[in-house]
């Protein structure tokens, strides 16, 4: 016997800490000591500098098609941070500076766009998963292995990555369904670099906000400031706390931008406007952090110059063992498709190597 | 030995399964409370509780998804597609995921996850209740591609395929499901996956198939030595993917003629395969050109049309003499 | 610099008209003059004896299993009527009713459920889709129509139908996603019957209401009482309205109960409460209807049974000319698939026709 | 009669589709705005607007089931998937709807929709960029399946594909979109569906291929010619489903001899249908065994890997040698 507005009954908010020039909300400042400020420092740098060199890479010829991630530091670290080496983390294919936290070899990361299936070799002990190429596609993978968690009585966490395009996928919203109605130990991150190649955020879905899409699941929803390396960890942190309680899944949108093209293959000028990388430039979250860190006393030009040439020396370490793993066998690819290798396939493998005799090539790049 | 329709058989495996591995969870659309729409899932939930016999809502996709998010946490979720026509809604996390984890990682993940589904026609039920795509999957990499045909071998062949580290696609023949009883072993029994079985010898002509149209093709056969005097040899080839040539080998070479049957369609189905591994294998043994005796390359016809359509032993018998006259 | 509450900018609502106990909520009474009301009614009743009689039919084997739809005949009839015969309506697999307003013969309802694609041939000049029997794969096509229409400069309506289980597909959000996006003529209707076959409302989502899924795709949604036909006919009336005015999609969400099993194959013992069933047939929207009328002065018993009389005429032409048309040539399937038949498949169905002769079979079924 | 290459060619085609008739549309991710990951709808946003060139949401699902809703409404949408790995998020709509409700309907709705997808390897892509699954959608019945293989014959066959009043899938070859370039007529060409194209005339062998294979293939054919003096027709078969059986047969009859070569996996793929084709049509003229040159039945490697996985002229002659050697 009614008309009346429906109420939907679940947190969702919006959080910002650090603003674009550095400057904190003492009231939300959730007071890191220092040196998990400077490691967020550190680890925000290297993300920047690894992917700096993989353009390199790519453009020397020493990769494939590389997908850059200028811009979205600050997502990648401050959401890893959260995380203990129990709990899995589930890749996109944009986080290298996640793997980097997570314990990844930077050759492996390298191997990836390389074209090496070593790049998806997850190293053991580390609970992570490879890039994911169909987008979307690894989310109902964060709902199961949470449910797994649930099943076996774990007090961990799963913390997938999305985009913003990857959110009108059906895999989406069929992993939040199915979180929500297990109650799933899960974190579903969702970097909205306003970009799905040319797509932009606006066209991707009619919702103001990606975050409120939490409603439709009964779970909570959150929107941070993407470039804000204080509130996503915060957002994070609260988020991980609760799903490790027994509380639930949580959607969080990072509100960022990708400053740089697509992939390497890509050119940006065809469908935005210069100006409004320009204005995002400003609002990159290792300037206003650099900043807050130097208005700290934390942070000086020798530091930073000592900081980044340790950095350098590693990635370029990383580099020098990309270079000398580049010999592969092809003939592996039946190795590792099956435990046993079915008798058809090793016939399937003597031919295979047969013509490779023929052929003269038995390994290579 | 209970003598047990393939209904019982397989839920006497998902038992099995359940029982001797703590990893082991089923899920699907109705699979708990509801037993299963075919009731292959009966008592299990009352049996092991709301964390190994799972109801999940309605979404094929997210069922696999999740699945192998399970099993990248060391689980081995056996998921139910409540018919095989609604697999496809599944298809990108089965190809994409599922059978390619473990290559994809060198072999750090393994992906022990069974997918069963009930496939094929013959119980007049509606639109994409009653087709056979095992082509799809067989022609997918990284997949075991299993048919079973009888209650014996359906419980044999679940449970191994529960057991096996790979992904497994595992095709029930609903029109068999209730059709007749089979003794089965107490004890637990498997048979292995990859494996093709002679289950009828013969020095004539060999008949190749598998899953609800074994039962069209013995009929055949039995009619064929009946009135014809023919000695038919007859494989069931139980795994579709990897095909076990060897046994189709040294039958076909024996017998120089051969006729393979299935329900799915014919184009790129798995009797082009059969057809095309004999011509490898045995080309100068052959007698006759090998007959394809298959669905027609249309969408299954609603029921009403399903018994004038369904390949049966009068098609088999005909395709049969027409390769012993050669 | 902030951490604030978002609220969801879009209408969404709950409406009731009419109480279980036929009394109406003046305020809200959307005055629908006699005819209308009594068309409703008789049509209503139609759905519900036709239904009776297909579930007496697949008892007595002239046809297959059958998806009953007793309880759900508002939310049927109330739709349609608000729709012209220039509008498009996508049925899913349990809407016997609106075919039946939209004009389709009884007999090629029927014919769906024995088993014939003539059951899915849908009339001339009828702009509806057949029965979609993977659930929820029929809303993308809602959007395309629509879509079309707009394309097309129309100032039509395309209308689906779905069930509360089926949201959970990848397709629901996805169609919902571009409706959204190109602010399509669309309206979507969720009949929630409260189950899934056996799986519960509110194990398909941990969402309080579906209607609230709308927010996600940034559209309107409202829930109606999805067994008050004259709130189920005001809330699609102003949804279809919006639509043809260039307003965009709606999703509407109406609450009923499937009084009876999924299909005749299913046993709805196994996992619910009678008593619960007990509970929602008092709130059966013909009982509430039918009180109304007489309340009225609209109904009383006598012309209740002559319209009762009339209607099973027309169902039992229905069933006369279903059973007169029950011989199908099967060599038909390889007819419609294309437009030009093959040379391929040409050959398959002379082999086909000569298995057929060889067998004895030429028609029948 | 401009030199172009496949990109190019394919636009052309897309520019007379959309020209000739108002109810073609084009939609899919990128199409407008980008002109497509490799620009094949290079200008057609600026020249049709955004009703006929659509960027959709990135949901390959509702692109194919939101076309198929356009097609029931009269329309006749021109569909690009990114890359044909990610199809298999619309394969419930291109199995469920898009190749069935013709026949669903008997006539009452055609699906007048074309699919385009990239396929295959060779560009050093990432993984899910480089697969061939063409016998996905030859197993399905309903759909034509289209691969060209040519500048040429790609604008001619998209441009038939799009007036036709059937579903197509529209494989195009990404090794060869800007390999070579090739005269195409100013004036409209089609080619029609279901044909086969004998490429080179010969007498002793037939090579049978399509796609970016047909450069290995014919490599190989003028490498038996020169090296060994064979004489070797070459069949294109630019339709692989439905199969121009006719055309085989008349060559196989002829040379008695043949090997298959495609990209895709070997197990029922469109090798073993082109095989039991033959088997069935001109067993009695065989001389030797057909062989298959396939990618193997594994996942296609990351692009490290991928030259030497992919067929190429040595192991398409030294398979012809063999055959000739019978
Ligand atoms: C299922 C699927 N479809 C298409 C693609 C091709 N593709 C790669 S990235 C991309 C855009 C993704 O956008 P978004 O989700 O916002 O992630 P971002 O690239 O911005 O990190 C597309 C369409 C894909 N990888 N997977
Ligand atoms: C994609 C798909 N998966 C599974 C099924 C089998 N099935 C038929 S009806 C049904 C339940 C549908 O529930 P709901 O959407 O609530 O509709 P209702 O039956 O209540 O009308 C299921 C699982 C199907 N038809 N389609
Ligand atoms: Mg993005
Ligand atoms: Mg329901």
């Amino acid at each position: 016997m009614a008309r009346k507005k429906i109420t939907v009954d679940h947190k969702l908010e919006y959080l910002a800490i650090l603003d674009e020039h550095g400057k904190i909300d003492d009231g939300l400042d959730p007071k890191l000591d220092d040196n998990t400020l400077l490691e967020m420092h550190r680890l925000m740098l290297t993300t920047r500098l690894l992917d700096d060199r993989l353009l390199a890479m790519q453009r020397q010829g020493k990769i494939g098609t590389y997908a850059p991630i200028r811009g979205q530091e600050a997502v990648q670290i401050a959401t890893a941070m959260t995380l203990t080496p129990d709990d899995w983390m589930l890749q996109s294919f944009r986080e290298p500076g996640v793997c980097y936290y997570r314990g990844w070899p930077i050759h492996t990361i390298m191997q990836f766009w390389g074209g090496y299936e070593e790049g998806c070799t997850v190293p053991e002990g580390i609970n992570d998963t490879p890039i994911c190429v169909p987008v979307a596609s690894q989310f109902p993978h964060v709902t199961g292995v949470a449910w797994a968690m649930k099943i076996k009585g774990k007090e961990t966490v799963a913390l997938g990555y999305i985009g913003d395009g990857a959110t009108s996928e059906g895999d989406f919203h069929e992993a939040l369904t199915f979180a929500g109605v297990y109650d799933v130990p899960a974190v579903f991150v969702i970097v909205n670099n306003q970009w799905a190649i040319s797509h932009p955020r606006e066209m991707q879905t009619r919702a103001a906000t990606l975050a409120q899409k939490a409603g439709g699941y009964g779970i909570d929803g959150i929107q941070v400031d993407g470039n804000d390396p204080l509130a996503i960890y915060v957002a994070t942190t609260e988020a991980v706390a609760k799903a490790r309680a027994g509380g639930g899944p949580t959607l969080i949108e990072a509100v960022t931008y990708r400053l740089i093209m697509h992939t390497t293959a890509d050119d940006p000028k065809k469908y935005r406007d210069e100006a409004d990388v320009k204005v995002w430039e400003k609002r990159d979250p290792l300037i206003r952090f650099d900043q807050y860190l130097r208005d700290k006393g934390l942070l000086d030009d020798e530091r930073d110059a000592a900081m980044r040439d340790e950095i350098k020396k590693i990635i370029k370490e990383g580099v020098t063992q990309y270079e000398a793993n580049r010999d592969v066998d092809p003939r592996d690819c039946f190795k590792y498709l099956y435990e046993d290798v079915p008798e058809e396939l090793k016939q399937q493998a003597a031919e295979f190597d047969a013509a490779l005799q023929r052929e003269g090539v038995t390994i290579g790049h | 030995m209970p003598s047990l329709n393939m209904v019982k058989a397989l839920n006497l495996a998902l038992n099995e399964g359940l029982r001797e591995d703590e990893d082991v969870v089923i899920m699907g659309e109705d699979v708990g409370q509801d037993e299963g729409v075919f009731r292959v899932t009966e008592n299990l939930l009352k049996k092991y509780g709301r964390d190994r016999v799972i109801d999940t809502p309605l979404a094929e996709g997210a069922i696999v998804g999740t699945a192998v998010g399970m099993a990248l946490y060391g689980m081995k979720p056996v998921c139910e597609m409540q018919f095989s026509g609604f697999a496809y809604q599944a298809y990108h996390q089965i190809e994409g995921h599922m059978s390619r984890y473990r290559n994809r990682t060198r072999g750090r993940y393994n992906m022990p996850i069974v997918v069963r589904m009930p496939f094929g026609g013959g119980i007049r039920a509606i639109e994409h209740h009653s087709e056979s795509r095992e082509a799809l999957y067989a022609h997918n990499p990284g997949l075991k591609m299993v048919v079973c045909s009888t209650p014996r071998n359906a419980r044999a062949l679940l449970l191994e395929s529960i057991r096996h580290p790979d992904p497994v696609i595992f095709f029930e023949p609903k029109a068999v499901y209730r059709a007749f009883k089979e003794e089965v072993p107490d004890e637990p029994e498997t048979m292995p996956i990859g494996k093709a079985q002679v289950v009828r010898e013969g020095s004539d002509i060999t008949l190749i198939s598998y899953g609800a149209m074994m039962r069209p093709t013995l009929e055949a056969a039995a009619d064929l030595t009946d009135d014809d005097g023919v000695s038919v040899e007859v494989l069931d080839l139980l795994t579709v993917s990897p095909l076990d040539t060897e046994t189709l080998t040294k039958s076909v070479a024996k017998t120089g003629r051969a006729v393979v049957i299935h329900e799915g369609p014919r184009t790129c189905g798995v009797g082009a395969e059969v057809v095309a591994r004999i011509v490898e294998t045995c080309f100068y043994h052959l007698e006759a050109p090998v007959r394809r005796i298959t669905g027609y390359d249309v969408h299954f016809p609603y029921f009403a049309r399903e018994q004038a359509f369904l390949p049966g032993a009068d098609r088999i018998t005909h395709a049969a003499r027409e390769t012993l006259a050669c």
